[in-house]
């Protein structure tokens, strides 16, 4: 793969933009602030510079406006990747994302193809309080026609987002806040990870703990806490809930006999409920405890840090529920 | 002075919609067809007069009362007609039905079962097309009703802003089901604009001109000024087109909001009406001639439903394809 | 009780909308073609010639807007119900829904309520394609601070109806379009049903099966069937999401031993997930047999009446999922 | 001419505001106010030249940026203070934070995390106080950059049409983060509007008039005649308040999107100055008078900080409660 550095997850996203606008003129960025600013997180800095006001296109606050745009130019061609600044703010723009990008090809009898990304960020730890804390990705999954996207490291980051661009369907690409400072090995060529392939990030035998974005970190803490202990966990990231790599987690708690799924979004119809059905129609038999859920209870996010660390999931959390369930063994 | 032949094919095409739809009110009546069903009867003049200015490489995006546009725009009729009756040789598969027919092949980006969403699709579009360089331009359709929408308000200042070859078409039949634009009444206020949506229009600095919708020659005429406009890379215009629907909202609206007295008095100025006048004032066409292109055009559309009831409906394993580009999952 | 009548479900909710706006002149009711027309499907019918358009307001397309109004009056005092005419359409005015109607109360540090009721209908099997026959009650329980309500009789859509208005929070209210038209038995006088309370509507012991709205009657359709087989199912219907009747569907479970959770939503993240995902956890060791779930697969709802039948959960499709549970035992 | 008093009340709001925000300032930069802070230095002519036109009774809905709001519509800043250090004394507990504080009891419904929500509140505010038939009134304050979101459009509309006693200020601070409302550079458009928002406003059949927002007694006169237009019962007006904001969009921004010069430039002509020279030059007050104000100002916000700092913090189990009305579920 040539050289591979130790970079961050900003700066791996950052130059999978680079890379794929160099590589297809098609590609345009769009979002508030992705210009000038290079976006309040970084990850668009330096592309107006280089590729200037006609692919790198600073938006008014017009979230249904401007996403709606996008999907427009992706149906004519184009290859937009458009920001929402962070998934809070879904509320204003869901029907062009759910509606219509989502829903095209399919209504359209399979006519058309909407290859759109949609970056967003998501996630608490930062006090940042109810509105812009939350994680939803659950809902972009509960609908139809989105490819879902979360990725937990650095490397992931670059070739999920290069896969992301240059698949032809709609896409959300969900950014974890707390990640974007994490540092991690990442190829300096362009290179892709195909969707719905799980990464196994720890081997184990006593218990399954299924985590995706920050929750994967927080997992591998609890994972080598446990160890020392003498719990062996397996750690899966499924790093796209949609494709879903359904059969790695089956594998894994067939062998394994026991699940934690943990999850930042708000428990109640949430991802890690879904993982846990499928698991309780498909693993029966296969089961040796309950299938416990680490996940943030479902209020809305407070802003006085020690009311966010009280209901966020963390390897505390973890260590607790999977010691519940190798107990009751 | 456009050419006879123009004009006469301008008349076909809107004969060819009334004939359509009195057909689908029939079929829909005998409960042949299913769904919620819009018709465009008493518009035809605003989808003609406005598409008779497009060229190749122009796109559309249209309404929950698309028919009349996508006749227009030439879709095939026997198409659309068995996509009304659930049919797998339908446009759309049998998959979208009345409310979401599109045909990207020739220009039609789709109808629209979300009242205003068509606005930052087509603000989208033109990106595209201005991106690549073309002359070509986009053609906004959407209600009365439609102008209090979010998306459509945001999408007049996108293109604004980005002065963007898009032609607003608002139009105007002065319901919005059962809400008026125009006239209010003792328990309902104008509840569509306190001004008309051709002033607000200004106040984007967008401009626009208020037509008289029933008259095709005229809306023509305002079309062909604002799409040239937008070739010549000038921006965005609005035509506020006044027009009139003669059916219900929808199929099966027993319409307690309006008078049939109403329904008379602008029957009197039909826009088929009033185009077959003035081309036989003016010598362009006889009656005969004129009832030929009539009888023709109704033929095509019974030859439609032929086709449409004698086509299979689709396979059931047809609902799991086309959500995305690959295999479902 | 009093007079009790066969009505209709729509009767029912009218009747609650009636007798709770003469109680208390703080209701009021506010939606697209709620007064004149009466609300589309009739619910609101009477109530502007009743009481006038001060507290009957037919609103403009601006869901966004009004229904964000409606929280704006509720906070300064009002007790508003309104209308979105479809789920569907929530992705133009979440933000108003979650972000703020739902959360105002915890934010502001529980010194405030927000006694709004947001009407909207649900559902599938009219052919109404992709844009007007989802449920989506998932996403809605998914976020915090929304009470969901989802009846399925006319006695509970009036008792449900009752208690929503008079309840001090957010509250969305569910009606399934294929049960506007059915009749039951519903007191004249005003009553309220408690929320959170499930109704076991047969009682059994092969199998607990679950389900809301529409999907009751297909499972009392299929509890039926099966009866003649010999199996005996028992039934419940937990009428609100939120709060949820968990006890209610342990306790079942424990006696039973197996579990059918019905839920028309799409199956990826949806109710029925949560539902086994509780049991799960919660029924370790009581468990006879896979969780099974009877859902709608996550695929836009086609329009043809082929393709939606293919889709759509209903009685033979969960008998057939009941005797898989029953065999494995 | 407005009394003495009542001038160096609104002199002393201003210094307070003033006074509150460069002290968070430096308390942020110490790492002891987490999550998103918004500081409104630079503005305060706009919060106190409207607020103190405001009666009992009236109500207020506010932005991310919503310090000046509060402490000109009288929010305790002990409570404000100690919310932002997220302690169980804070506005709300300690679970809003920064950008939802909201005190009903002196008409604040609220800040808000989401720009241009605050419209459709402000809007329903307005319909109860004219339902309720009282004379009250409801001021929307928004950004220059929430012009564009739908929201906003759609409330300017329905204010318009019922007729409703709602005051729009538009701050204009030059800037939405890095987009520009006024002056285009090379590399974006002049994103905020093409023409502005003033004329937007009259497009929507609303009266406006564009003011110095640097000026309190100009915003005072403007707001003044808007305020007794509505109390009249003559509906919504609009003023366009041009203004500039001296710290970050948020704390911790670069500002790489301005130049220091350009906030000098401002500086010059900043609120407290001006008004300062002007009660001098009028007689009203002397220098030394108005240093014992502003010495007033920032004893007080010690206090308010010592207040904050002694505070406890919430109780974890805080999480859990008003969710709703009721127990959490
Ligand atoms: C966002 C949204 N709100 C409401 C509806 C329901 N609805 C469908 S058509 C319609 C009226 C549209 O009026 P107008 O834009 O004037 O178009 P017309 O039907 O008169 O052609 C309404 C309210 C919808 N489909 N989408
Ligand atoms: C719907 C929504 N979009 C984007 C944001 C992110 N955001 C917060 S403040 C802001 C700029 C607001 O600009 P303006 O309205 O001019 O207010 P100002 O910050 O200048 O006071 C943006 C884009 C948000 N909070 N909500
Ligand atoms: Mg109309
Ligand atoms: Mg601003």
């Amino acid at each position: 793969m040539g050289e591979v550095r130790e970079i961050t997850f900003v700066e791996a996203l950052n130059e999978a933009l680079m890379q794929e606008m160099e590589r297809d003129p098609n590609v345009i960025v769009m979002g508030e602030d992705v210009g000038v600013y290079g976006g309040i997180f970084g990850v668009t800095k330096g592309l107006l510079q280089k590729f200037g006001p006609d692919r790198v296109i600073d938006t008014p606050i017009s979230e249904a406006g401007f996403i709606g745009a996008a999907v427009g130019a992706a149906a004519a061609g184009l290859r937009p990747v458009v920001e929402l600044m962070f998934v809070d703010f879904f509320g204003v723009c869901m029907d062009q994302i759910y509606n219509q990008a989502a829903k095209m090809r399919y209504m359209f009898g399979g006519k058309i193809k909407i290859p759109v990304t949609i970056r967003t960020t998501i996630g608490g730890g930062l006090s940042a309080a109810a509105q812009h804390s939350q994680v939803l990705y659950s809902i972009f999954a509960h609908v139809p026609g989105l490819k879902v996207v979360v990725p937990s490291t650095p490397y992931d980051a670059k070739g999920l987002l290069i896969t992301a661009i240059r698949d032809d369907n709609p896409k959300i690409f969900f950014e974890h806040k707390l990640l974007y400072g994490v540092r991690g090995p990442v190829p300096k060529e362009p290179y892709t990870i195909p969707f719905g392939v799980a990464d196994v990030k720890m081997e184990g035998s006593d218990v399954t703990v299924v985590a995706v974005a920050y929750m994967v970190h927080e997992a591998l803490k609890a994972a080598n806490e446990l160890k020392k202990e003498g719990i062996s966990v397996e750690v899966i990231d499924p790093r796209t809930l949609v494709p879903f790599d359904k059969e790695a987690v089956i594998k894994s708690v067939k062998k394994t006999g026991r699940l934690v799924v943990v999850d930042e979004d708000y428990d109640r119809c949430g991802f890690a409920s879904w993982v846990a059905a499928i698991v309780a129609d498909e693993c029966f038999g296969y089961l040796d405890a309950p299938i416990k859920r680490v996940t943030t209870p479902t209020v809305p996010i407070p802003f006085s840090p020690v009311l966010e660390k009280e209901i966020l999931p963390n390897a505390e959390k973890i260590i607790k529920a999977v010691k519940e369930v190798v107990r009751k063994a | 002075m456009l050419p006879p032949e123009k004009l006469l094919d301008m008349y076909y095409k809107m004969v060819l919609i009334r004939a359509f739809e009195d057909k689908v009110h029939e079929l829909f009546a005998q409960g042949k067809i299913p769904g919620f069903v819009h018709l465009y009867a008493g518009e035809e003049a605003v989808a003609v007069g406005v598409i008779s200015n497009l060229k190749k490489g122009d796109y559309i995006t249209s309404t929950h009362r698309g028919h009349g546009h996508c006749i227009a725009m030439g879709v095939d009729i026997k198409g659309m007609m068995a996509e009304l009756f659930g049919r797998k040789t339908g446009t759309c598969k049998g998959k979208g039905g009345s409310m979401h027919i599109a045909d990207f092949e020739v220009g039609m980006l789709g109808a629209n079962g979300i009242v205003g969403a068509g606005g930052p699709l087509a603000v989208g579009a033109a990106l595209a097309l201005k991106y690549k360089g073309t002359d070509n331009v986009v053609v906004c359709f959407a209600g009365d009703g439609a102008q209090n929408q979010g998306a459509i308000l945001e999408s007049l200042n996108l293109a604004a802003i980005w002065k963007l070859p898009v032609i607003f078409v608002v139009e105007d039949n002065q319901y919005a089901i059962s809400l008026r634009s125009l006239t209010p009444s003792k328990l309902q206020p104008r509840t569509s604009t306190a001004r008309s949506v051709a002033e607000r229009a200004v106040g984007f600095g967008i401009p626009s001109v208020t037509v008289d919708g029933q008259d095709v020659l005229a809306v023509y005429e305002a079309a062909k000024a604002a799409v040239e406009r937008a070739r010549r890379g000038e921006g965005p215009s609005l035509l506020d087109c006044k027009t009139y629907r003669y059916y219900g909202h929808f199929e099966g609206d027993p319409m307690v909001y309006r008078s049939v007295e109403e329904i008379e008095e602008w029957r009197k100025r039909d826009p088929i009406l009033l185009f077959k006048q003035r081309l036989i004032r003016d010598g362009i066409a006889t009656e005969e001639l004129l009832e030929d292109i009539r009888r023709r055009a109704v033929k095509e559309v019974e030859d439609a439903v032929e086709f449409a009831e004698r086509s299979p409906y689709p396979e059931p394993s047809e609902a799991y394809t086309d959500v995305f580009t690959d295999p479902y999952y």
